[in-house]
């Protein structure tokens, strides 16, 4: 049978997400509650979470966490890894061993930084070479497989229901200022580790509820920019996406929203701000094979935010709330009130308008 | 009001108007049992040369002579069309005589005929126009 | 309020009527009839004999006319006098109709000559009127030998009315060729054979000289048997009331192209007047039944306070005998006159075209009358043939023969 | 007679209790193959002359015309097939090349028809384009690579010049000349209405369709004629055509008959002459040329107007495309070997290019794989026949369509294939005035927006079933197509799955 990236598998999803203004942190264990009333939205096939602020004392390295088929794999590449990167520190993925969670693969995490001589011979910077290896390793390394490479961040995903997924890899014991996770109903696949979300690349994840109609027109075009659409999946395009828009062509989120959940012509011809208007229809038309259509919602994290977004219909339910200096994004309400009973101004979104939240400068 | 008009411009001169007119007042349901191996009679004709053709039928004059110079007092304008009425009519061809246009014309049994827009009979609306392949006869409020 | 007198009831009057009801649906109109009966066709009574039609249907106008215009119509009366001052028209009754506006439309008179010894013929008819048509219709027999003097219009009508009625029909005239108000010799002679081929006698060239009971003596000697007599000579414009108060008169009604006669608020339309005839320049009576509506309606516009002009009266004539039709219209001026001819001719038809100056005055039609009244327009409206194509159209009458742009305005608007 | 005999190909079925002899029949075939005999007061026909235009049919008021082929056969061969054989009498008369019109009719595959559309099911929903916003407008033209901002941050918002259409479907390339100003003006006053183009093709710009020509793309052709600034000022986009899906490699020849009066003013040649387009354009050898001519009209226009390179579909067209996405050129035209032409020999027709599917699918895919893709938009053409057509280029990977034998059929073609001799009944490939008329622009204009809009209604629907609910998405999105009855080797090329995986 065919797993993600043999062959493209839609999905049914759960996602939530959490984050702290004011950068307090929090333990993983709300968020692995948050799951536990959209059970029903998994099917044990697909569980993850992505943690921000949770490597306080590695913040400057890029957090490689790996999956490994066996010993032998991961001693070739981490002779790979050594020729490109310092690695200041190796070490096992700490799990907890539960009836639910089988058949687990090396789970490993690297601290590294870029070799300078390497960087200066390829021309490139940093986060880019980062990426580019992360994209090797996938592509070309049998057996091997980078499911987050951001730093002071890092996503925990396994086959398995989603608060089970949480529970294995002992999410308590991390403390972040924000969290996203996720639940996923596959259609027709076994269940592959690598294939559960979150979906990340460098410091960006995204947890992901729908499935793209346009997955194809974006995953060709994306690919033209050095991207390999490995996993087949809306969520690993989406990030590339975004990866590309924002880190790339250096637009900001809202705009690189506006590209993503374009407003239709209708909309952006009724704009009476000018400047409004002009950058819709300049974004729209310089990007049409970055827009994506079908049902989605999905939150995007990054290095100090999250970002919620709909597609341009709202095919996908997802509603935002709010209490103190936190808020809290879900497939459903049910999730926000098992993270926060006292949530107040929980409202739903519109389609195709981002909510971003962000933590205030210097709070972490 | 509306009429019907022609432009020239259109016209193919393939009398398609004619047939359909001849038709459309026969009163039947069949053009071949209608029209087969008889002359006809239509309420409008082609008029052509080399160059141009185009078809002529009632004016529905808003000053209307033949109504004028009938005299047998067939003729009559009823919110603008003219209508004869061909249990008066004698078959003198005054209208004839005095219509600009050569719009009218006698049946076959010499009771004078012309257009009245095909409102009396089945067609509903002018079969002339309805039929028209090239969209040289309108029938519009000018 | 005002209050309109018509004298006279036929087709004039319906036009002298509907032309003051287009101005003024307020004012009273009176119609003073000597006939006793509602406007009907006249130029129908040959066809009434002939079956073509009847009384209903010869019937000018609806039923309820009278009513629906609001007129009052005097049957049975005759107009005798017209006082001009006290603006009154004076009855044979002895009643007096005040006037605001009163239009003279007593149409025309047959002529009877003086024959000697018409007293003698018993049964002898005028053929003007429903009533003259009325009382032939129970004179004739099948057996009846019918003498008619004059093979004008009325002469020829009445003939080809009879025809199926009686054993013979003979008609004579003093001149040498049938319809001589309207046709030249070379037309009258194939009118004249088609007529004779359809079973009429023609004594021509000839008039009677005596009347002995049923028998006519002609000039020529001849004698002619007959049982009924029709006298269509010909016609005298009715013209004794506006002469009579001292208005001009000539052969008819003096009027302008307003139809005043020269007797203010009194007008003339019809039969009884004399007016413009555009083609010749001419005055002259044109006693034809749509001058007589065009006439009336303009009168009565125009007594109604309306403007209106009457301004192109030609003489113009589509008559038919058993079948061929004829039709003439305008001025036929000859070479004498400046005038050329275009000519087609074969047995049976013909077509004849008068040109002058530049301009089609007139025209003989007989056999092929398709579209007549194309050429009618010309005369009538003056179109100078050097701006259509009259090569063409002097062989068929077509609108084709006229310029993209006359042609656009004529079948591209609403005319 | 005798051995130059062809038996004629059609014969005219006259249902002699329906017909009337009305004579129109008579009257509209400009090959005169009817006629009315008066003493027996019937219609016959002769039908040797008859072309199979079905204009008779069309216009019998009772129904009594049929043209059918006739079933007068040689003896049946499978290698010596009939048409085969009549080829080789007919050059045996003439000693002649032979000549056809409109598109290649061989039965070589149509991979449309091989190709199937997606739909969604349960996993996601399908949209329904009556009660949702439904988008088809797309821009045609260069994507630059990179996003531009002034020393404040905002965003620079300047593009290269685009043509916006409000639905990825344009109207080809037919020149004043092969077809008529009829079927000009039809098509400019459509174009203008849809918010799509029409285009010159290589014969010029009459000069009553300028007020079109904010829709207008004009052609420059290896003949240039009718080339001149106003021209290439009036249009919305220029074209450089190097070559025609239906005669790749050759040029054109407008026989001088049809260079008359407007004809030969539009094209800037005199009357009678015959119009002969080189098969090469004579400044162009090699690809270093193009640029030159392409950069050529970029200054003479002011670098205002797109820059349209159509090329025929011939067997290396990913590597020329790319070639071209180098050039300067903001859009790709590509015509494949089935489009339509006014004439052709018929070897040429029939035998040069390849299908459009396939040159679709390579090039794209090249372009994808340089990493060169957003340099140009890709336009393709050479029998696109429907929506689902049009939605399976675009899938495939096309920003746009044209579309040219479609459009002359809404204008009335009954694809007789014989628009070469000039007396077309329809009014379209003719320049006979009494013929040119029977195609009345008020009605044509009409017939193709009635055309457009439909297919827009249907590409729609189409995508609208896929959960697609802008064409954007749609582009290039291989997975909604899967092959049926194809090979590996045609997947591999057209880049799409066969039906059930």
């Amino acid at each position: 049978m065919k797993v993600e990236g043999q062959i493209r598998i839609p999905s049914g999803c759960a996602i939530a997400a959490v984050i702290s203004k004011e950068g307090k942190k929090m333990s993983g264990e709300k968020i692995i509650d948050s799951m536990k009333p959209m059970h029903d939205r998994s099917n044990g096939l697909g569980g993850g979470f992505a943690g921000y602020g949770i490597y306080p004392e590695y913040k400057d390295f890029y957090a490689l966490h790996m999956f490994f088929d066996q010993r032998a794999t991961r001693k070739n590449c981490e002779v790979f890894l050594k020729e490109r990167f310092e690695i200041v520190k190796s070490e096992i993925i700490p799990t907890r061993k539960i009836p639910s969670i089988t058949d687990e693969p090396i789970i490993w995490r690297y601290f590294v930084s870029p070799l300078k001589s390497v960087l200066a011979s390829m021309q490139l910077d940093e986060k880019e070479f980062v990426a580019r290896t992360v994209m090797q390793i996938n592509t070309e390394m049998h057996g091997a497989y980078v499911f987050s490479s951001g730093k002071n961040m890092g996503t925990f995903k396994a086959v398995g229901f989603p608060e089970d997924v949480g529970v294995f890899y002992k999410l308590e014991e991390y403390q972040g200022y924000s969290w996203t996770a996720h639940g996923r109903y596959p259609t027709n696949t076994p269940g592959w580790w690598g294939g559960a979300h979150p979906f990340t690349l460098l410091d960006w994840s995204i947890v992901h509820n729908g499935e793209i109609s346009s997955y194809d027109a974006n995953r060709r075009f994306i690919e033209m920019f050095g991207y390999k659409c490995t996993l087949q999946t809306d969520t690993e395009v989406i990030t590339y996406i975004m990866d590309y828009l924002i880190r790339r062509q250096g637009l900001t989120l809202g705009e690189a929203a506006s590209v993503i959940a374009a407003p239709f012509w209708s909309t952006i011809e009724d704009k009476t701000n000018r400047e409004d208007k002009e950058k819709h229809m300049y974004l729209r038309t310089l990007f049409p094979s970055l827009l994506i259509t079908g049902p989605f919602s999905i939150v995007f994290g990054f290095d100090g935010g999250l970002m919620a977004l709909n597609d341009r219909l709202k095919l996908r339910s997802m509603v935002v709330g709010e209490k103190d200096d936190k808020v809290f994004i879900a497939s459903e309400e049910a999730a926000i009130r098992t993270m926060e009973p006292d949530a107040e101004n929980i409202w739903a979104p519109a389609g195709g308008e981002p909510v971003v939240v962000r933590v205030k400068d210097g709070a972490f | 009001m509306k009429r019907v008009y022609v432009n020239e411009k259109w016209c193919l001169g393939c009398h398609l108007c004619e047939y359909n007119c001849a038709f459309a007042n026969s009163g039947m349901q069949d053009m071949a049992t209608a029209l087969k191996g008889k002359p006809i009679y239509p309420r409008i004709h082609v008029e052509e040369n080399d160059t141009i053709s185009y078809a002529v039928s009632c004016r529905h004059c808003t000053d209307p002579i033949c109504v004028k110079s009938c005299i047998a007092g067939a003729l009559s304008q009823e919110d603008g069309v003219i209508r004869v009425d061909p249990e008066k009519c004698v078959g003198c061809l005054t209208c004839v005589l005095v219509c600009p246009y050569g719009a009218l014309a006698p049946s076959e049994s010499g009771v004078m005929q012309k257009c009245e827009l095909c409102l009396q009979n089945s067609c509903g609306e002018p079969a002339c126009v309805k039929g028209c392949p090239n969209r040289a006869i309108v029938y519009e409020e000018r | 309020m005002n209050q309109y007198v018509i004298i006279g009831n036929g087709v004039a009057a319906v036009g002298c009527i509907e032309g003051i009801r287009q101005e003024d649906t307020e004012g009273k109109i009176i119609v003073v009839s000597e006939e006793k009966h509602a406007v009907y066709c006249r130029p129908l009574i040959s066809y009434y004999l002939e079956g073509k039609t009847d009384l209903e249907r010869m019937q000018y106008r609806s039923e309820d006319y009278y009513e629906k215009m609001h007129c009052d119509v005097l049957y049975g009366k005759k107009a005798v006098k017209i006082d001009d001052a006290s603006k009154t028209v004076i009855l044979d009754d002895g009643s007096a109709l005040p006037y605001t506006a009163v239009c003279v439309a007593t149409g025309s008179v047959p002529f009877v000559p003086p024959f000697s010894g018409l007293d003698t013929v018993s049964k002898k008819f005028s053929f003007m009127t429903l009533d003259d048509t009325l009382a032939l219709e129970t004179a004739v027999t099948p057996s009846s030998k019918v003498l008619i003097i004059g093979a004008g219009l009325i002469g020829l009508k009445c003939a080809e009315g009879l025809k199926e009625r009686v054993a013979e029909i003979t008609v004579c005239d003093l001149a040498d060729r049938v319809l001589s108000s309207i046709l030249d010799y070379d037309c009258a002679s194939i009118m004249q054979k088609h007529l004779e081929e359809n079973g009429i006698k023609f004594l021509l060239n000839d008039s009677v000289e005596t009347f002995e009971s049923d028998t006519a003596t002609m000039k020529s000697g001849k004698k002619i048997d007959f049982d009924v007599l029709v006298l269509a000579v010909g016609v005298r414009a009715n013209v004794s009331l506006v002469r009579d108060m001292g208005g001009e008169v000539n052969r008819g009604i003096l009027v302008n192209d307003h139809m005043e006669t020269t007797v203010p608020r009194v007008y003339a339309a019809g039969d009884c007047t004399e007016g413009d005839d555009i083609s010749s320049g001419q005055k002259r009576v044109l006693a034809i039944l749509p001058n007589a509506y065009m006439q009336g309606h303009c009168a009565g516009v125009n007594m109604a306070g309306g403007s209106d002009a009457f301004s192109n009266p030609i003489p113009m004539n589509s008559i038919g005998f058993f079948g061929l039709h004829s039709m003439t219209a305008g001025t036929y001026f000859g070479k004498e006159d400046g005038g050329e001819m275009y000519e087609e001719k074969t047995d049976r038809k013909l077509k004849r075209l008068f040109i002058r100056n530049g301009y089609l005055t007139g025209f003989i039609l007989i056999g092929e009358t398709e579209r007549a009244g194309i050429y009618t327009s010309l005369i009538r409206q003056k179109i100078p043939l050097d701006s259509i194509d009259f090569e063409s159209l002097k062989k068929t009458a077509a609108l084709v023969s006229f310029s993209p742009e006359t042609r656009g305005k004529m079948l591209g608007g609403v005319v | 007679m005798g051995v130059e005999f062809i038996y004629p190909e059609f014969e005219v079925i006259r249902n002699d209790n329906r017909c009337i002899a009305c004579r129109v029949c008579e009257r509209q075939c400009a090959n005169e193959v009817h006629f009315f005999n008066a003493e027996r007061g019937v219609m016959m026909s002769d039908e040797t002359k008859c072309v199979n235009c079905q204009r008779c049919v069309s216009l019998c008021p009772t129904r009594a015309l049929k043209i059918v082929k006739s079933d007068c056969k040689l003896r049946e061969n499978a290698n010596w097939q009939d048409d085969t054989i009549k080829e080789i009498y007919k050059q045996a008369n003439s000693g002649a090349v032979l000549l056809s019109s409109m598109g290649n009719p061989k039965p070589f595959p149509v991979y449309w028809d091989k190709i199937l559309i997606n739909a969604s099911q349960v996993t996601n929903p399908s949209i329904d384009p009556l009660r949702e916003p439904m988008e088809t407008r797309v821009f045609l033209g260069k994507k630059p690579d990179k996003v531009k901002r002034d020393a404040n941050g905002k965003l620079l918002c300047e593009l290269p010049p685009q043509l916006e259409l409000s639905l990825p479907v344009m109207f080809s390339a037919m020149s004043y000349g092969s077809i008529s100003y009829n079927a000009h003006e039809s098509l400019a006053r459509a174009a203008t209405e849809l918010g799509i183009y029409y285009n010159t093709g290589e014969g010029g710009l009459h000069e009553d369709f300028y007020c079109y020509g904010k829709n207008t793309i004009v052609q420059v052709a290896s003949g240039r004629f009718g080339v001149h600034k106003e021209y290439l000022e009036a249009s919305a986009a220029v074209e450089i055509k190097m070559g025609q899906g239906a005669k790749p490699g050759i040029g054109g020849h407008l026989p001088g008959a049809k260079i008359v009066g407007d004809v030969s003013r539009t094209r800037m040649i005199p009357e009678g002459s015959d119009a002969i387009s080189p098969a090469p354009h004579h400044d162009i050898y090699s690809i270093e040329d193009l640029r030159q001519l392409v950069f050529s009209l970029k200054e003479a226009t002011e670098y205002k107007k797109p820059i349209i390179v159509k090329v025929a579909a011939v067997h290396n067209i990913a590597a020329i495309a790319s070639g071209i996405a180098r050039s300067g050129a903001d859009i790709i035209a590509i015509d494949g070997f089935r489009g339509g032409t006014g004439a052709a020999p018929t070897r040429i027709r029939d035998n040069v290019g390849i299908p459009i599917e396939l040159a679709l699918a390579a090039v794209d895919q090249r372009l994808r794989d340089e990493g060169i893709r957003n340099n140009v938009s890709l336009v393709v053409g050479g029998s696109i026949r429907s929506a689902s057509d049009v939605v399976k280029a675009i899938a495939l990977g096309a920003d746009a369509c044209y579309i040219a034998t479609a459009a002359v059929l809404a204008l009335g073609c009954h694809l007789c294939r014989t628009c070469q001799s000039g007396k077309c009944n329809w009014g379209i490939a003719t320049q006979r005035p009494d013929l040119v008329k029977r195609l009345n622009p008020d009605i044509g204009s009409e017939r193709l927006v009635n055309l457009v809009k439909a297919w827009q209604h249907e590409i729609k629907e189409l995508m609208g079933g896929m959960g697609i609910n802008s064409i954007e998405a749609l582009r290039g999105n291989r997975l909604m197509l899967r092959g049926i009855g194809l090979t590996e080797k045609e997947l591999e090329i057209l880049g799409i799955l066969h039906a059930g995986e």
